[in-house]
């Protein structure tokens, strides 16, 4: 046997598909190594003779490659380009190398050979599945001050990265006529078909190439090629063809209502050197037509005594190592087997010179030509035989062989053991599809059964066995699916030789390792679950196998049980004397192999995590220095802190100036409806609780409301601009779904009426000018619109031009002083907004925010709906009975309002309250009590629901949610504070100007 | 009943474990019994568990159309917490956890009541408002609530984003410390051991096709696929199906049922030792004893009894995850799943005896029902029991959606301005 | 992710682009206000919540901007049909068995609600 | 009165950026006139005709005339666009036939996604089908883009003008930017 220094002691010349010359240095744990291009981290592990890599889950027992797929549950590594890109938990087996590739082991302390907490497998009789559940119980302090951290502490496999990834990730939406899951024979004969009729297709693989089993089948051939040639011109002349998208090294991860499927596209994980525009992954997702399951199968490990030991590999992972990377796993390998197809890789091996020194069938009396082949070629063929037992510690050294039946022992020594229990249709996709899988009694597997969506599975995964068969199968879907999506045609049938028979084999606990037996036969490697933990959970009567995967954790790792389900399945069964079916089977959850957040989050992060809305003249805030609050995805000015203010003392100043002479403020947020048709005074005489007919053209008026519940929804200023034309305005937050409230009841309750709605928050800035001079400032900007006092009021609208532009002026206000909403289109809103301001400035226009907004207006005891307001409140209880029409017999909340305990006394109503230090602010959300002498818990009658210090007012002032709260003006209640009890008086809620004449100054 | 201690373990360890008993039997039916419960959830083991511990009814099945626990009980992501706003909820919820500290001894089953503390995330000044208004109230109430300021937050949860370029920012939380966790499965099959203990029957894989009633009306038995069962009383703690069982009564209840999913990342070691939630980015996150993160998505936005839900619900859910935990991004989803939850008006749940004399319903927790499995299960004992509402679940009644009477957490929380 | 065929754009789209407004046809009193309690809570609250086919409202909200009616078979997520707001409820028979229901189809329950009442020259 | 310099100037909330990524350009789109115009069957000639367009009935279908398009939204909906300073508004202002007609012209934002695999950038975060069949050369629709409502206007094999609202429109290029570094790789 002659090997590449170069690349690995176990590499065999000559064999696999690997270029010699090209060579990958990469270094593990610390340990500098060299590989191939083209090598997975496993293959390369395996050429350089390591099969220790990592260490189980909870015994920390050592752990090598068990099988050359996504299907790895051992082979777990940490991966590191820097320290914001590190990932944890990568399969080495689907990790393809690159230069400079830094790979370190997981779940071991201090080392990987050396691992402290392997004193758990001393341990582990005391540690069967679900001691936890029997102890940790006393002394009951215990449990979260020792026992939880310690459990936690060792639980975990690798670790997340301590920076913020700096990878890319992106998404496509697709659409396709036929998708095709899995690159290997079916597959790509069923692309081929549907491709040729003309349909537009989609085929993914999760590996770099296509073939699937035909990467490492060396027997076979289609169409007089070798299989691996015919696969790799189908797929190249596949993604030649313009109807087809291919994406390899791409998982179908999730299948979704309506032929929805998830793919995961890893773009960068193989490359040295990605570019910085490149993703590391990208999501697709697809919506098909029609879909084409080709997953293929998963072949089983044998369940006997230490059977864990590095070194003990499926039999198809050793061929594929053989056939595809030309690494053999071991100078002497024997074989373990319950089905035929061990053999060819046995067969494998020993052509390539590798020594095989027994061939262990659990079969009696099995017959077929691989059988006489092996023997043949002098491998010793031993029947009716199993290994009862591994010997080797990080690595297998040798195994035990006995008749099934009992009888002496003997041992032969190896370096590496390859096994195969049979194959498992991967009807995983199928399963998550929501089809009910069906049980194969003769085969002893699932196969799919019903289908519950526009679906077809072909190949391995559908149990059709013969390559010959599954092609013709495989290609007779494709043909038939994209007929059924409009596209008709013929393709050459495909004639194949050899192949593997998906078929046969055995599940469950192997002889030596049954019921009677007390050794650590492992199920589910990852977990390590064994043979007895299965047993023992039915025993504690865990009948259903939900409560066994539950209790043991079988199938739960990041394999997600591909190996191990079918096998627990089975052991369950065994202990419980019942047919499998009857014992259920764990159904598919996504995603079939772990996908990252990244990839699903994609490109939602940093900025586009969520829109940020900003209005016009944002960037002038921001120039002043503003600081912004976030309300919905808004940001909206908050104050403008000038130098050496505080929040409190900028508010103050902003508050002061709007009340002595005048402030601008950015409304610009506040949602906006156009209202347009014949029957728009109609149409708001049911949407709100006010009357509307009668109100003047030109002139404004406050509007509630009402969810049909009868609780306060939203509030705003209606503006009449014509007969058949309002400007509704909305809260920040509601615009939206006040639109759609709308437009529900319009459309499906009150259709027969003529109106339609616009939403036209955007297409407006809007800058409020407060205070006693506002008129005086906007007056030389304004034309064709007399601002006189009579000739526009209080409460009135009028179109006209500002600045030379359109404005549509509301004369209105929400702080109680004279002032003016300027309504310009958006994009004039900057330059309106500094001409106002450069006019005002000398006259002591002062830029105040949403915070003093807020102090100024509960000054005045206007409320703000979410705040004063949340749910449960209705008009009555916040004092705006008088906003409700009192003839009216229709609108939305009103027979809501009439229920039996929205009339009840003893609701909470919206009062002021004076604290009677006037000094003290009390806090919002402060609970309010009428004996603050009681025990806890205490009675509370009420909640602050705003509160302010007023500089116009000299003192605070507060609103609050009282119970009977009108029935207790002047009343003293008190407000408990962890540090002592506030006393406050009940009061009305308007605390300046409480005549409103400024508001017509 | 074998006591489950170390030293039961230790004794085991020596003959192979092959001691054990089973935690629960599975009985045949009998032709009646003086309560039937249907549905062998975590609430309904515990209904069973308090009306034989606590009022001395041991005549009692639990009928479950699929295995015990697998439904909602088995699907959530754990979170118990306490510190509701109004009394109501306050009172049923604080009750619970005051179960849950001494749960794993009163069942002798470790339930891994685990107080790491859950952190409600405010990002603007709204939350700060509502959640002062929450840690106000519950300080009335006698419950742990404390405001910590972002630099606390950092502390308390160091891998948290805190910066303020963040999109929406953290300025502060709300920190209940005797919230937590706890093993959802364990939960189920401590509660059924007790149960079946006391001479509760479990009958599992029999689906209840019907409800039997006299002709003046009141229940006097379900139908199964098992056969007719009598029984005296009938509870319903169905949660997902409570419309489609009250329906074989002729009761129409206020609920609809949304698929709820969540999901489970690879196990890594320690990072996130609380339970961190986030209503304005919505987002629930906790780390399991085994190191997986176990994150709470949104419902879908229709109606369906499937089990399963978009992946657009998980894209948002893990958008927000990433936001809060940008280190998070290189974990990778292991296990998605989905529950069906039935949600009432209020978003409240109903523990009440019902217009059909014998019947009585516990349903409508909506996507929070695990954290109150213990007190639910208590005093609707009690309701059963007694026919009549214990005072803690008095407020809990179908008529409140007549009367208007609601206790809406939610609203609340309402987010208008 | 659904696949819902709006009635109005004709052709199937993305759920990403509907919002879904609860059970359809329920009918909002024309004398709301003189209602009993019952009867006003049996319409806000109380619903039919079936396990199976159930009668819902969509709204196209970023797409045509319509609501309209869909009945989906609460079990496997798939709809049955979808007819616009306005239109009678269908008879759910007739779609599931084509044949055998030709002859009874004039049982169709008139136009209830959240179907509206009634159209001036309603499209 | 009116004594200011000059009238207030239009500020547009995009910077043109970037001008091409790979083989797909990002850029805004120039202003235009813009007006949201509901109205039912029986008004449609008349509108037409004040339009000098046919109203497309057809759903997902536009009609042009000039630099004036007219694209179908719903039923009774129509997003109509025409060259910044355009009559648009005042033409339609004439029409006496029941119609709504909103001049939003300040509300939306467009923005140009153009070049060979504009449909895959757009793809990038609309859920929509655009091939060439399901979305041919002028086909237009309201959709989503990520996280945003967006109308969707294919006005070339390889071109699309996305609209969006005015305060998604940073989000929206910024998003479609993202996109098409994606595509070029």
């Amino acid at each position: 046997m002659s090997t590449t220094a170069h690349s690995g002691s176990n590499r065999i010349a000559g064999a696999g598909r690997l270029v010699p010359a090209k060579t990958v240095r990469f270094t593990f744990d610390g340990q500098s190594l060299t590989g191939l291009e083209g090598d997975t981290l496993a293959s390369a592990l395996l050429a350089n003779g390591i099969h220790l890599v990592g260490r189980s889950f909870k015994y920390h027992r050592p752990r090598g490659i068990l099988s050359a797929g996504s299907e790895e549950p051992n082979a777990l590594v940490d991966i590191e380009r820097d320290k914001s890109r590190k990932q944890p938990n990568v399969r080495a087996t689907v990790q393809e190398i690159y230069d400079g590739l830094k790979v370190k082991s997981q779940n071991r302390w201090p080392s990987l050979t050396f691992d402290v907490g392997a004193i758990n497998d001393l341990f582990s009789p005391m540690l069967p599945a679900g001691f936890y559940y029997k102890t940790f119980m006393w002394p009951k302090f215990a449990w979260k001050t020792i026992y939880e951290p310690k459990i936690r502490a060792a639980a975990g496999l690798g670790v997340v990265p301590g920076e913020a990834d700096t990878d890319r990730y992106s998404n496509r939406f697709a659409h396709c006529d036929v998708l095709v899951v899995g690159g290997g024979a079916a597959g790509l004969a069923a692309a081929r078909t549907a491709a040729q009729a003309g349909a537009k297709v989609i085929i993914c693989d999760e590996q770099p190439e296509a073939g699937g089993a035909l990467r490492y089948e060396t027997d076979v051939t289609i169409d007089g090629k070798p299989g691996y040639d015919w696969a790799t011109e189908t797929l190249a002349s596949l993604r030649a063809t313009e109807n087809v998208t291919v994406l390899t090294r791409t998982t179908a991860f999730g299948y979704y209502a309506q032929n929805f499927v998830g793919l995961v596209e890893r773009i960068s994980d193989h490359l040295s050197n990605p570019g910085s525009d490149m993703p590391r992954e990208r999501l697709w997702q697809v919506r098909a037509r029609k879909v084409i399951l080709a997953t293929g199968a998963i072949e089983r490990h044998m369940v006997f005594a230490n059977n864990d030991r590095p070194g003990i590999l499926l039999a198809s992972a050793a061929r594929a190592y053989l056939n595809q990377y030309g690494v053999a796993v071991g100078r002497k390998v024997g074989v373990y087997t319950a089905n035929d197809s061990a053999y060819a890789a046995a067969i494998d091996l020993k052509r390539a010179g590798v020594d095989v020194p027994v061939i262990v069938d659990t079969r009696d009396n099995p017959s077929s030509p691989v059988i006489e082949e092996a023997r043949s070629l002098g491998i010793d063929v031993v029947t009716g035989h199993a290994v009862f037992s591994a010997g080797g510690k990080r690595r297998v050294s040798s195994i035990s062989i006995r008749p099934n039946r009992g009888g002496s022992e003997r041992k032969v020594v190896v370096d590496a053991l390859i096994m195969s229990a049979g194959w498992t249709p991967s009807v995983h996709l199928f399963s998550q599809s929501r089809g009910k899988v069906a049980w194969d009694a003769a085969n002893e597997r699932f196969l799919p059964g019903t289908y519950a969506q526009d679906c077809v599975s072909v190949g391995a995964c559908n149990g059709s066995d013969g390559l010959q068969q599954a092609l013709d199968e495989a290609a007779a879907a494709g043909s038939k699916l994209a007929g059924e999506t409009g596209f008709k045609g013929k393709t050459k049938a495909l004639k194949a030789t050899g192949g593997t028979d998906w078929v046969l084999g055995m599940i469950g606990s192997a002889p030596g390792a049954g019921a009677d037996t007390t050794v650590k036969a492992f199920v589910d490697f990852q977990n390590d679950v064994t043979a007895k933990d299965v047993r023992l959970a039915v025993r504690e009567g865990m009948h259903s196998i939900e409560h066994v995967k539950r209790f043991t954790t079988n199938g739960m790792a990041t394999d997600q049980g591909k190996t191990s389900n079918l096998h627990g399945l089975a052991i369950a069964a065994e202990a419980l004397n019942r047919p499998i079916p009857a014992v259920g089977l764990t159904t598919f959850r996504a995603p079939f192999t772990p996908v990252t957040f990244g990839a699903i989050v994609n490109h939602a992060r940093h900025d586009l995590f969520d829109p940020t809305r900003r209005t016009p003249m944002h960037a002038w805030h921001a120039a002043q220095g503003a600081a912004f609050e976030d309300v919905g995805q808004w940001k909206r000015a908050w104050y403008y802190p000038q130098a050496g203010e505080d929040m409190h003392a900028a508010v103050n100043r902003e508050c002061v100036a709007v009340r002595n002479q005048a402030g601008i403020f950015d409304a610009s947020t506040l949602g906006k409806i156009e209202v347009v048709g014949p029957d728009a005074a109609k149409f708001l005489e049911l949407l709100y609780t006010n009357p509307w007919e009668k109100l003047g053209v030109g002139r404004l008026r406050y509007g509630i409301m009402l969810r049909e519940d009868g609780f306060i929804y939203d509030d705003g200023v209606v503006g009449r601009l014509a007969e058949d034309r309002f400007h509704v305005t909305t809260t920040t937050g509601g615009a939206p779904r006040v639109m759609n409230h709308m437009e529900d009841y319009l459309q499906t309750e009150f259709p027969h009426l003529n109106v339609w709605l616009t939403s036209t928050t955007e297409q407006w800035a809007v800058i409020a000018v407060q205070g006693p001079k506002a008129r005086e400032i906007i007056a030389p900007l304004v034309e064709g619109i007399d601002l006189s006092n009579e000739a526009m009021p209080h409460m009135s609208v009028r179109e006209g031009r500002i600045c030379g532009v359109p404005t549509r002026l509301f004369r209105m206000s929400f702080t109680g002083e004279a002032g003016y909403e300027i309504n310009v289109p958006a994009d004039y809103g900057r330059a309106v907004w500094e001409a106002v301001y450069e006019r005002g400035k000398p006259l002591g226009l002062t830029p105040y925010g949403t915070e003093a907004m807020h102090v100024l207006r509960a000054e005045k005891g206007y409320i703000i709906v979410g705040q004063d307001t949340d749910g449960t409140v209705t008009p009555q209880d916040a004092g705006l009975t008088w906003a409700i029409g009192k003839n009216k017999t229709d609108y939305v909340g009103i027979r809501g309002l009439l229920r039996r305990d929205l009339v009840a006394d003893g609701r909470k109503q919206l009062v002021g309250l004076k604290t009677k230090d006037a000094h003290v602010v009390l806090e919002e959300g402060a609970q309010i009590v009428a004996n603050p002498n009681q025990p806890v818990p205490m009675t509370m009658i009420g909640h602050v629901t705003s509160s302010y210090w007023s500089q116009n007012c000299g003192r605070s002032i507060a609103m609050g949610l009282v119970i009977d709260g009108t029935k207790r003006l002047g009343e003293t209640l008190y407000v408990p504070m962890p540090d002592g009890v506030i006393e406050v008086e009940v009061t009305g809620t308007v605390f300046f100007d409480e005549k409103g004449e400024r508001l017509n100054g | 009943m074998r006591k489950y201690s170390v030293f039961a373990l230790a004794r085991e360890a020596l003959r192979a474990h092959k001691g054990w008993d089973q935690q629960w039997t599975s009985p045949e039916p009998k032709s009646e019994y003086d309560v039937i419960i249907v549905g062998a959830g975590g609430h309904g083991l515990a209904t069973a568990y308090y009306l034989a511990k606590e009022h001395g009814i041991t005549n009692v099945a639990v009928l479950e159309k699929g295995w015990l626990g697998g439904g909602n009980t088995g699907r959530n992501t754990t979170i118990i917490r306490s510190n509701y706003l109004y009394d109501e909820s306050a009172g049923i919820y604080e009750h619970a956890v005051k179960l849950w500290e001494g749960l794993s001894q009163d069942l002798n089953y470790n339930v891994m009541y685990s107080a790491r503390g859950v952190m409600m995330l405010a990002h603007n000044i709204h939350d700060v408002q509502v959640f002062k208004r929450h840690i106000h109230a519950n300080r009335l109430n006698g419950i742990d609530n404390e405001w910590l300021t972002p630099e606390q937050v950092k502390e308390f949860c160091p891998p948290i984003n805190l910066s303020a370029d963040a999109r929406y920012p953290i300025i502060g939380a709300a920190l209940q410390r005797r919230g937590g966790t706890a093993r959802h499965d364990a939960v189920a099959w401590g509660y059924a051991r007790a149960a079946a203990d006391r001479g509760v029957h479990i009958i599992q894989n029999c689906e209840v096709t019907g409800i039997r009633r006299a002709a003046n009306g009141a229940v006097v038995g379900v139908d199964t696929n098992r056969g007719p069962i009598n029984a005296k009383k009938v509870g319903v703690v169905a949660a997902g199906h409570t419309s489609v069982i009250m329906n074989m009564a002729g009761v129409r209840m206020p609920l609809e049922s949304y698929p709820l999913q969540a999901l489970v990342s690879e196990p890594v070691k320690p990072l996130i030792p609380c339970v961190i939630m986030s209503n304005t980015v919505h987002a629930y996150i906790s780390q399991s004893d085994k190191g997986e993160m176990v994150i709470g998505a949104g419902t879908d936005q229709y109606t369906s009894y499937s089990q399963t839900g978009g992946l657009h619900i998980i894209n948002h859910t893990l958008d927000a995850i990433c936001e809060m935990f940008p280190v998070l991004t290189r974990l990778k989803m292991l296990r998605s799943w989905g529950g069906i939850v039935d949600v009432t008006p209020d978003r409240s749940p109903i523990l009440a005896k019902t217009p059909v004399p014998g019947l009585y319903v516990n349903c409508g927790w909506g996507t929070g029902g695990f954290k109150a499995t213990p007190g639910s299960g208590n005093v609707f004992a009690h309701t059963i029991a007694r026919d009549e509402p214990h005072r803690i679940n008095a407020p809990f009644t179908i008529e409140r959606f007549t009367t208007g009477r609601l206790i809406d957490e939610a609203a609340a929380a309402a987010v208008a301005h | 992710m659904l696949l819902i065929k709006c009635p109005y754009c004709e052709e199937e789209r993305p759920e990403l682009e509907f919002r879904n407004a609860g059970e359809a046809h329920l009918v909002r009193s024309p004398a709301i206000s003189e209602q009993s309690d019952d009867d006003f809570a049996a319409f806000l609250y109380f619903r039919q919540n079936p396990k199976g086919l159930q009668f819902e409202r969509w709204r196209h909200i970023h797409g045509c901007g319509r609501f309209f009616n869909a009945v989906r078979d609460s079990v496997s997520d798939k709809f049955l049909t979808v007819y616009k707001a306005g239109e009678p409820r269908p008879d759910v028979e007739a779609l599931l068995n084509p044949e055998a229901a030709s002859v009874s189809a004039t049982a169709a329950e008139p136009a209830k609600k959240r179907a509206p009442r009634a159209k001036k020259g309603e499209l | 009165m009116a004594d200011f310099a000059q009238a207030a100037q239009r500020a547009h909330p995009l910077q043109a950026g970037q001008a091409g990524i790979g083989s797909v350009s990002v850029t805004p789109a120039d202003n235009a006139t813009r007006v949201s115009l509901r109205a039912r069957p029986d008004a449609v000639a008349a509108l037409s005709k004040a339009l000098g367009l046919s109203l497309p009935l057809k759903p997902k279908t536009t009609a042009t005339a000039g630099n004036r398009a007219a694209l179908w939204i719903g039923p009774d909906e129509w997003l109509v666009l025409d060259a910044d300073g355009s009559s648009l508004v005042a033409d339609l202002a004439k029409v006496k036939v029941l119609h709504s007609a909103v001049d939003v012209s300040h509300r939306n934002i467009g923005i140009i996604v153009s070049g060979r695999g504009a449909d895959a950038v757009v793809n990038g975060g609309c859920p929509q089908d655009l091939s060439l069949g399901a979305f041919p050369v002028g086909a237009a629709s309201r959709t989503v883009l990520g996280k945003i409502e967006i109308v969707l206007w294919r006005t070339a094999e390889d071109t699309f003008r996305v609209e969006c609202w005015r305060s998604f429109s940073g989000y929206a290029y910024g998003f479609l930017q993202e996109t098409a570094r994606d595509v070029a790789v």
